[in-house]
């Protein structure tokens, strides 16, 4: 009996203790979200970040249903609008509609010869209201293509930033809690990574090793997690370890599990959840580079465009050709420039040293 | 006594979301040539912002609506910016609390006297500045030697003393000392304190004291001002407002704080907090915590009464406070 | 003050000793041996690889190999690359490290100087109008897709106006008619050489004459050596290279919008840090005792509060670096600029893994004195570091 | 206080505008071109039209080409050894004499430094085979020394002596003896058969060479070998590589040497370079062959005619007949230029603004700047087919590509007219493995697989082979003209003749950053083999890793099923690649190029024939035989090839245009372009 009321006790002590945990979270996450509201710049990113995700979400459904695959598929759609043409000697072009030169027509088929017909079409093709940012090279529709890497860049930044907000605050709780060696073997990495360029190393890597998606996501969480992140989540940890709550649990006979885990990460999350936002801006940058210096083994990305464009020699067409680089170049600085911005402005709610202001 | 500083119904506001704050309200005192006064009170009453505003170093958010500050004749308050500036440090400078922070930790010492002295004086050469800076020193009791080092080379005490000099280095008119002593231990505060005493009586110098510390006060300022919210309501010479405060207020400040000198009292404490002044209480602002308060004081603003020669009082019971060491717990 | 810099010398020395370290084993997790990737290749003979391996330690023991491979490195022998075969990696690096030199110095300097003053000018002017779009131009030049960038910065400044050349770094009709007994790198030697020699003897005059007793005498002796320094610089080339002179501003003005471009990666970031710094120090109470002197509005912002925003400012410097170093290797490719990011990248692409571990192990080097750079640059600073106490 | 940093800040200011005016000072284009004394006219060429003389004085300008990587060496050793950069072949290309060379634009093989065709080596009593080849007189280098046989049996000795790599072996042929297996050292038996080849070069007196051969040369080895290895000056490299024989690693010591100061005896002397930003070749006016007028006929013959030297001499045939191309060698232009940009761009600006005149790049222009160069007034575009092709390989060590039906009906499905059409103009649908317009050898019976077949049909062919090899499906692939279904299209469980079922299979093809192009065949494939069922799946793959995996040995060989790349083919002269790729003992598990692993007896024997065969005639008919064996069976499905498209200034006059692998195939015909006054 007396040990029945007992547990019955500590269970509604622990779901009290939860509910309690909850209505502390939503009321700082109000208390935050209106501070947040107030915040012109970082509202302005959220709005760019929720345009985007319904970009990536409509993606699939527009597939599904008004989109014909066979056109708009972003890898192996084909759509060129094409015009039957006469081919006629080099410089007797009368009208260029129907007519196409000799030297042209090889351009395209060598064995070609005046007076034969010849299909033209026109790849890339400018904007037009089938497709909205035209077609890039290959006769595939750039919108379609560009919603479908919005999906690949949140998919990249949202697994960079979990694995490195993930890893950053395991270790900066551990070495908060335990200090000692763990606490500078851990600082002392993390020195060591700020100090190497991220960049070349990931170029580096990418030499030794095949890199996709995936790998590359891993790869920026763990660098970023073992990195900068780690050491400013540490600080939090440290400065939330030495309050008296923790000595009052510890007194309390919390295990050091319990302790990390029930009331130093917990203190440690909102500081994290910022440093996931600068971690999205991170890889999505990182990978469009990476895409474009032609290192990853991805089908489509908006990196990918743009090297694509580069690669055919579109590159320098400036306004010409502005449908096949600008709205992937866009994109990478839009969507990374939002969670920037998001971060900044959590920045100033969340973070304590910024908060006073 | 020639008054080199007449401050009449200075009024200074904030600005804020959520309204005004009525920082400062119809302040008004003068202050003698050579003559000491401390502003007490509890920490928010208004004292700093009464320094800032004589200084008119205020927050954008902060206007000083209404009453002047004539300084040698010349009132303060309508001053452009530029000419205030050339004002500030030369004709009233300033000694600020926490004298860690007051210092630019990248800069000598020497150097940031000399900057003051070389705004004001432009035509001084700098041995002149080096030999009147080592002068400074040595009259608050600092090596000269010690000009050419850096503010973290100080201990807190000797910051402060430089603090002192560099408030000293344009031969101000007025000398505004803002806590100068708060972050002080106790030794090195009196020692502080008797210095500058002995200071302000060697050269003559006019000084306004604040401090939350009524013994500090007592000990350095020849009056005594009491600000409760943003309002002066007692202001008298230490003599006889330090013995016997008429305001409940001053009343229950003297008797919360034990007595350095004099006969052993008892304390009593000083309950509650001083009101938030966006919306302060009508009447008198003490009315809330007032032991003695009556139903005109929860109405009406008491006037200044003179209980004294040149000892007045904004209470309208002045005449139920008891002696100090008086009131039963 | 010795003491601390030799501290974080050998600090230094300590931690790119670990990065070689894992350097070396991330090359044993490779899958294979790194030679493998050499059988197909008709260059390589299989006697060739064998050496090879050996140069870069790959034979033996786990820890023989580990202690050679260390060894090597600090003799200088990165091994031979794969892909120019058979040139030693340090004669390739040799040959394209002033290069990526000039052009990093060049941009940190122009990046750091600009972000600074307009990060300050920023805070000081906070709440005024404008500044939100200051702020989203600042995040835009912070998160901008960097390759697009410096695409778009060419196509406008090379292409469109025409201003400056895209794609070289000398003029070579300028350098092919010419006689000439001296290459380009000779010249590139010598602009950076001149460089150095300015910074150092101006540092040095800082230092001398923040030393003296006299503040007077203090800044006319600094001023003095500036104004010096400039006209020896100006004498000098006259006198001893005169015919390198047209030269060296040929690769000057070939050096413009690459630096300008790569100098935008930092630039934005350190904007919004000075801000945020400065904005800070605003709060000190020294600014207050600043202002209470009646210092000038100008002397309270650049004396005290931006010398003050200074210091956290440039302990992130670092991470700014970082930064700058993997934008170079964005910049040298778009702008053809044969330096050590683009033998990074095209050695990384064709898996000359000799080269690509070489030139990554001297941009490591580069980041490390950046950073001891930065570190003896704080403590000269803020005197709490330098003056003990 | 603010005084003086104002000063400074304007100090700054001042010597940057300082640098930056005087930098734009000497940036503005001076007249670059000099105009020359000697007349001119044009010579042009068109189908069938014959071009007029020129005379040959040089007209002393500079030719500029862009090209687009620095040079990795200027040594000529290295350059044939392991550094084969067709940038620095660009440069240093046109050097050194041989005894053959080949006569562009017909691919002819034609005298060099020998004085007539090629002699027929003869059997010795002991076995070996000789011939011997006279050489002109009055050959010079460009240092006034002469040309003799003794440059070749130099060359010869350090080649063998240094053991020298890359493309030297292929070049001389060295002959290897049996290797011996050593018991002592590994369990493995590494005893191998003696490698015939050339076993000596002597100098029988100054103009005459004899070579000696193990068995009797084919033409491999003799014409198209020996006869075109380079002459190294002797007198220039002997002291460096006496020096060299004392390191510990000769061959690299030999590599690492700058050849700057070489003396040439071609056209073009090297003169230097600038690390990163140039390199320079002058003209050589006293070149044997400067000033020699060229005559193609219309029967294939041809004739070289130089009065000052007193040559006129005709191969193939007597020069009677219509004159096809006619045209006189210079130099002409007194130096060339090849200045390195960084990408098309910048390089097509340059082109557009005179800075260069062409542009040397191995895969010619960027698709993106066609517009823009038929666009430009002042830019000429030219096409030409390459020298190679992209292929589908198929794993024939495994199930079910073991199969020749299965790998034929994969064949059959690929619309390479499609694709085509797709990548616009981007490739060219090949069915062969000798491409198309190496008309001299290529087979014009070769099987053209399901070509013009509409997608329907394309199906039924291949659902019918499938069928007749016992392929089965548990749900049957049905048509799907919409193409509405993607992979894995309307089959299932498609199982093999066995009754096994088929496992999914990788295509590795290198992924859209590397190569779009076969990026996108991969895509389309994966999409056409489903539609049989065939659960094939595209995976974009790094270039080297393909490489990796596919000429890995032994039991890895097995390691990959279905991969996309190309090969750039050599000598156009003789096409014997079929032998390399195909032929049993080539197999890459045991470290030669047959990736497939194919084995066909009697494409060894034709292999074999090939490399023995000592006329043109016989070895065409063989390469037509092999040709269509290989493409019937399918190891390789050839895919397509990539035209070379060119731009250069109109103010060029090259005397011929059309040529396979467009005109960086011969550096830019630098000796023979003229430019109009």
């Amino acid at each position: 009996m007396t040990t029945d009321l007992h547990q019955s006790t500590e269970e509604m002590l622990a779901e009290s203790l939860w509910k309690v945990r909850l209505k502390l979270a939503w009321r700082s996450f109000r208390k935050g979200w209106a501070s947040f509201v107030e915040n012109r710049i970082g509202l302005l990113g959220l709005g760019i970040i929720a345009l985007y995700g319904l970009m990536a979400l409509a993606h699939p459904i527009l597939l599904d249903t008004v989109w014909d695959p066979r056109v708009y598929d972003p890898i192996i759609g084909y759509d060129a609008p094409a015009t039957i043409k006469t081919i006629v000697p080099d410089g007797q072009v009368t009208d260029p509609e129907t007519q196409v030169s000799l030297l042209e027509a090889r351009l395209i088929n060598p064995i070609l010869k005046v007076g034969e017909t010849l299909e033209i079409r026109e790849q890339p093709a400018s904007p037009s209201r089938k497709h909205l940012l035209g077609t890039d090279p290959l006769g595939r529709d750039v919108l379609s293509q560009l919603m479908f890497s919005t999906r690949a860049a949140f998919l990249l930044g949202v697994v960079a930033s979990l694995v490195t907000v993930f890893i950053a605050t395991t270790v900066g709780s551990v070495s908060a809690f335990f200090g000692g060696l763990i606490d500078t073997f851990f600082m002392r990495l993390a020195d060591l990574i700020l100090l190497v360029p991220f960049l070349p190393l990931l170029i580096v890597l990418s030499a030794l090793f095949q890199f996709g998606l995936l790998h590359l996501a891993l790869m920026i969480g763990i660098l970023g997690g073992f990195g900068g992140t780690a050491i400013i989540l540490k600080s939090q940890a440290l400065s939330i370890s030495v309050k008296p709550f923790i000595d009052a649990a510890r007194i309390a006979g919390g295990g050091k599990m319990h302790l990390i885990f029930r009331h130093i990460i917990p203190n440690v999350l909102p500081l994290s959840f910022l440093y996931m936002m600068f971690s999205v801006t991170d890889a999505i940058s990182i990978e469009a580079t990476l895409s474009f210096l032609g290192l990853l083994n991805i089908d489509m990305s908006w990196g990918i465009m743009i090297y694509q464009a580069s690669v055919q020699g579109y590159l320098l067409s400036g306004t010409k050709y502005w449908w096949l680089l600008m709205p992937a170049g866009l994109s990478v600085t839009l969507l990374a420039g939002s969670f920037f911005l998001v971060g900044r402005a959590m920045d100033e709610i969340i973070n304590p040293r910024l908060r006073k202001r | 006594m020639e008054h080199i500083l007449e401050v009449n119904d200075l009024t200074m506001h904030y600005t804020v979301k959520e309204g005004e704050v009525m920082a400062v309200d119809d302040v008004s005192f003068a202050l003698g040539r050579g003559e000491a006064l401390g502003l007490v009170g509890e920490s928010g009453c208004g004292k700093t912002s009464v320094a800032m505003s004589l200084i008119r170093l205020l927050a954008d958010n902060a206007e000083i609506q209404k009453g002047s500050i004539v300084l040698d004749g010349v009132d303060l308050v309508p001053l452009v910016e530029e000419e205030m500036r050339t004002h500030r440090w030369a004709d009233i400078s300033m000694v600020f609390q926490g004298a860690m922070n007051a210092w630019n930790p990248v800069y000598k010492v020497g150097d940031q006297i000399w900057e003051a002295m070389q705004t004001h004086f432009p035509l001084m050469t700098e041995s002149e500045a080096r030999e009147r800076i080592a002068e400074l020193f040595r009259l608050v009791g600092l090596n000269p030697a010690m000009m050419d080092r850096y503010p973290h080379e100080f201990s807190g005490g000797m910051r402060q003393r430089a603090i002192i000099a560099m408030a000293l280095s344009c031969n101000p008119k007025v000398i505004i000392a803002d806590e100068p002593t708060t972050a002080l231990d106790v030794i090195v505060q009196d020692q502080i304190l008797k210095e500058l005493k002995k200071i302000q009586q060697e050269l003559g110098m006019s000084i306004i004291y604040i401090s939350h510390d009524v013994a500090v006060i007592a000990e350095v300022s020849d009056r005594i001002g009491v600000m409760y919210a943003g309002k002066l309501v007692e202001l008298g010479p230490t003599d006889e407002v330090f013995p016997r405060p008429r305001h409940p207020y001053a009343y229950l400040l003297l008797a919360s704080t034990p007595s350095v000198k004099g006969p052993r009292r008892k304390l009593a404490p000083l309950e509650g907090e001083p009101p938030n002044l966006l919306h302060p209480p009508a009447g008198c602002r003490f009315h809330p915590r007032c032991p003695f308060a009556t139903e005109v004081c929860a109405t009406d603003e008491p006037p200044y009464t003179e209980v004294d020669e040149g000892h007045i009082v904004a209470c309208w019971n002045w005449e139920q406070v008891p002696e100090l060491g008086r009131l039963e717990a | 003050m010795l003491k601390f810099i030799g501290k974080r010398t050998v600090q230094n020395i300590l931690v790119f000793i670990v990065f070689l370290t894992a350097t070396f084993f991330l090359l044993q997790a490779q899958p294979g041996d790194i030679t493998d990737q050499f059988l197909s290749n008709p260059k390589i003979t299989p006697e060739v690889r064998q050496q090879f391996a050996e140069r870069l330690g790959l034979t033996g023991t786990l820890w023989e190999q580990y202690v050679r491979y260390m060894k090597n490195f600090f003799t200088g022998n990165l091994g031979v690359s794969f892909s120019e075969y058979p040139k030693e990696v340090m004669d390739i690096i040799a040959e394209r490290l002033p290069r990526t030199l000039a052009l990093f110095l060049f941009a940190t300097f122009l990046a750091f100087i600009v972000g600074f003053k307009s990060g300050k000018l920023l805070a000081w002017r906070r709440g005024k109008r404008g500044e939100h779009v200051i702020t989203l131009t600042g995040v835009f030049f912070q998160t901008v897709f960097y390759p697009w960038f410096a695409v778009v910065m060419i196509w406008i400044f090379a292409f469109f106006l025409g201003w400056f050349p895209a794609g070289k770094f000398l003029t070579v009709d300028k350098w092919l008619t010419a006689e000439r007994t001296f290459d380009a790198n000779a010249v590139f030697d010598r602009m950076l050489l001149t460089v150095l020699a300015v910074a150092v003897l101006i540092i040095a005059a800082e230092i001398i004459g923040r030393r003296m007793n006299s503040r007077v005498a203090g800044r006319r002796f600094i001023w003095g050596t500036r104004v010096l320094t400039l006209i020896a610089l100006v004498v000098w080339w006259e006198a001893v290279w005169p015919e390198m002179i047209p030269f060296a501003l040929d690769i000057a003005y070939h050096l413009v919008l690459p630096t300008v471009t790569l100098s935008f990666v930092g630039f934005g970031g350190w904007m919004l840090l000075t801000r945020a710094s400065m904005l800070e120090t605003l709060r000190e109470d020294y600014i207050l005792t600043a202002r209470a002197k009646g210092l000038p509005d100008k002397v309270v912002r650049d004396r005290h509060a931006a010398r003050n925003a200074l210091l956290p400012v440039t302990t992130s410097l670092v991470i700014g670096l970082a930064f700058l170093i993997g934008g170079g290797v964005v910049t040298e490719t778009v702008f053809s600029w044969p330096g050590m990011g683009q033998t990074l990248l095209s050695a990384a692409s064709q898996q000359d893994i000799p080269l690509t571990i070489g030139a990554f192990a001297f941009i490591a080097v580069l980041a490390l004195i950046a950073h001891l750079v930065v570190d003896i640059m704080y403590m000269y600073l803020d005197p709490r570091i330098r003056v003990g106490g | 206080m603010t005084q003086p940093r104002k000063l400074w800040t304007w100090l700054a200011v001042i010597a940057v505008f300082a640098l930056i005016a005087a930098a734009c000072g000497q940036g503005t284009p001076t007249e670059t071109t000099t105009s020359t004394t000697a007349a001119q006219s044009s010579t042009t060429t068109t189908e069938g039209s014959t071009a007029t003389t020129a005379p040959p004085a040089a007209q002393g300008f500079t030719y500029k080409m862009g090209i687009f990587n620095d040079l990795t060496t200027d040594n000529y050793w290295a350059y044939i050894g392991p550094e084969s950069e067709v940038w620095n072949g660009y440069v240093l290309g046109s050097q050194h004499p041989a005894l053959f060379t080949l006569a562009y634009p017909n691919i002819i093989h034609v005298p060099d430094l020998a004085t007539g065709a090629a002699n027929t080596p003869e059997e010795q009593a002991d076995g070996t085979w000789t011939v011997t080849q006279e050489i002109r007189k009055g050959y010079m280098w460009s240092d006034g020394t002469e040309v003799t046989a003794n440059d070749l049996v130099f060359t010869y000795n350090v080649v063998k002596d240094f053991g020298l790599g890359g493309n030297w072996p292929s070049t001389f042929n060295l002959y290897v003896p049996e290797t011996p297996d050593d018991p002592a050292t590994t369990d493995v038996d590494e005893s191998a058969p003696a490698r015939d080849g050339v076993t000596n070069i002597e100098a029988v007196d100054d103009y005459t060479v004899k070579v000696t051969f193990s068995a009797q040369p084919g033409i491999s080895m003799w014409q198209n070998g020996i006869g075109f290895a380079p002459f190294m000056p002797e007198q220039f490299w002997g002291p460096i590589v006496d020096e060299a024989k004392n390191s510990d690693d000769p061959a690299a010591a030999l590599y690492a040497a700058s050849g700057e100061g070489e003396p040439s005896a071609g056209g073009l002397i090297y003169a230097g370079r600038e690390p990163g930003a140039f390199a320079k070749n002058v003209a050589n006016q006293d070149a044997y062959y400067a000033g020699t007028t060229y005559t193609f006929y219309a029967d294939g013959s041809f004739r070289q005619a130089n009065a000052d030297k007193g040559f006129d001499e005709v191969y193939y045939g007597d020069g009677t007949g219509d004159v096809t191309l006619e045209y006189t060698d210079g130099p002409y232009a007194k130096d060339v230029l090849y200045s390195i940009y960084g990408d098309q761009n910048a390089a097509l600006l340059a082109l557009k603004s005179g800075e260069i005149d062409f542009m040397l790049t191995p895969l010619g222009l960027q698709s993106g700047l066609k517009q823009e160069v038929l666009d430009s007034p002042d830019l000429s575009l030219i096409a030409n087919g390459s020298n190679g092709f992209r292929y589908l390989a198929f794993n024939m060590r495994k199930s079910p590509m073991n199969i020749r039906e299965f790998r034929r009906a994969v064949g059959c499905m690929i619309d390479k007219e499609f694709l085509q059409q797709l990548l616009q103009g981007a490739i060219i649908p090949a069915y062969s493995l000798v491409p198309a317009a190496n008309t001299f050898w290529a087979n014009p019976n070769t099987e053209q697989l399901c070509k013009g077949l509409s997608g329907q049909e394309r199906f039924d062919t291949a659902m019918g082979m499938l069928k007749d090899a016992g392929f089965t499906w548990d749900v049957e692939p049905q048509y799907d003209a919409d193409f509405a279904s993607l992979v894995p299209g309307t089959g299932t469980g498609m199982k093999d003749p066995d009754g096994n079922p088929v496992p999914e299979m990788e295509i590795l093809a290198p992924g859209a950053g590397y190569d779009p192009l076969r990026s996108t065949a991969s895509i389309w494939i994966e999409q056409w083999a489903g539609q049989l069922g065939i659960p094939a799946k595209a995976v974009p793959t790094s270039f080297s890793v393909i490489v990796d995996k596919v000429f890995a040995e032994g039991e890895a060989a097995k390691d990959w099923d279905w991969y996309i790349l190309g090969w750039g083919l050599g000598d156009p002269s003789f096409p014997d690649f079929h032998e390399a790729f195909f032929a049993s003992w080539q197999d890459s598990a045991e470290g030669g190029f047959n990736t497939p692993g194919y084995s066909d007896p009697q494409v060894d024997e034709w292999a074999q024939d090939l490399l023995a065969a000592t006329d043109v005639n016989t070895a065409r008919d063989i390469v037509h035989k092999l040709d269509a064996k290989i493409v019937e069976d399918a190891p390789y499905v050839v895919l397509f090839q990539t035209p070379v498209l060119e731009a250069y200034r109109n103010t060029l006059i090259f005397p011929f245009t059309d040529t396979l692998d467009g005109l960086q195939n011969l550096s830019g015909l630098p000796t023979s372009v003229q430019m109009q006054q």
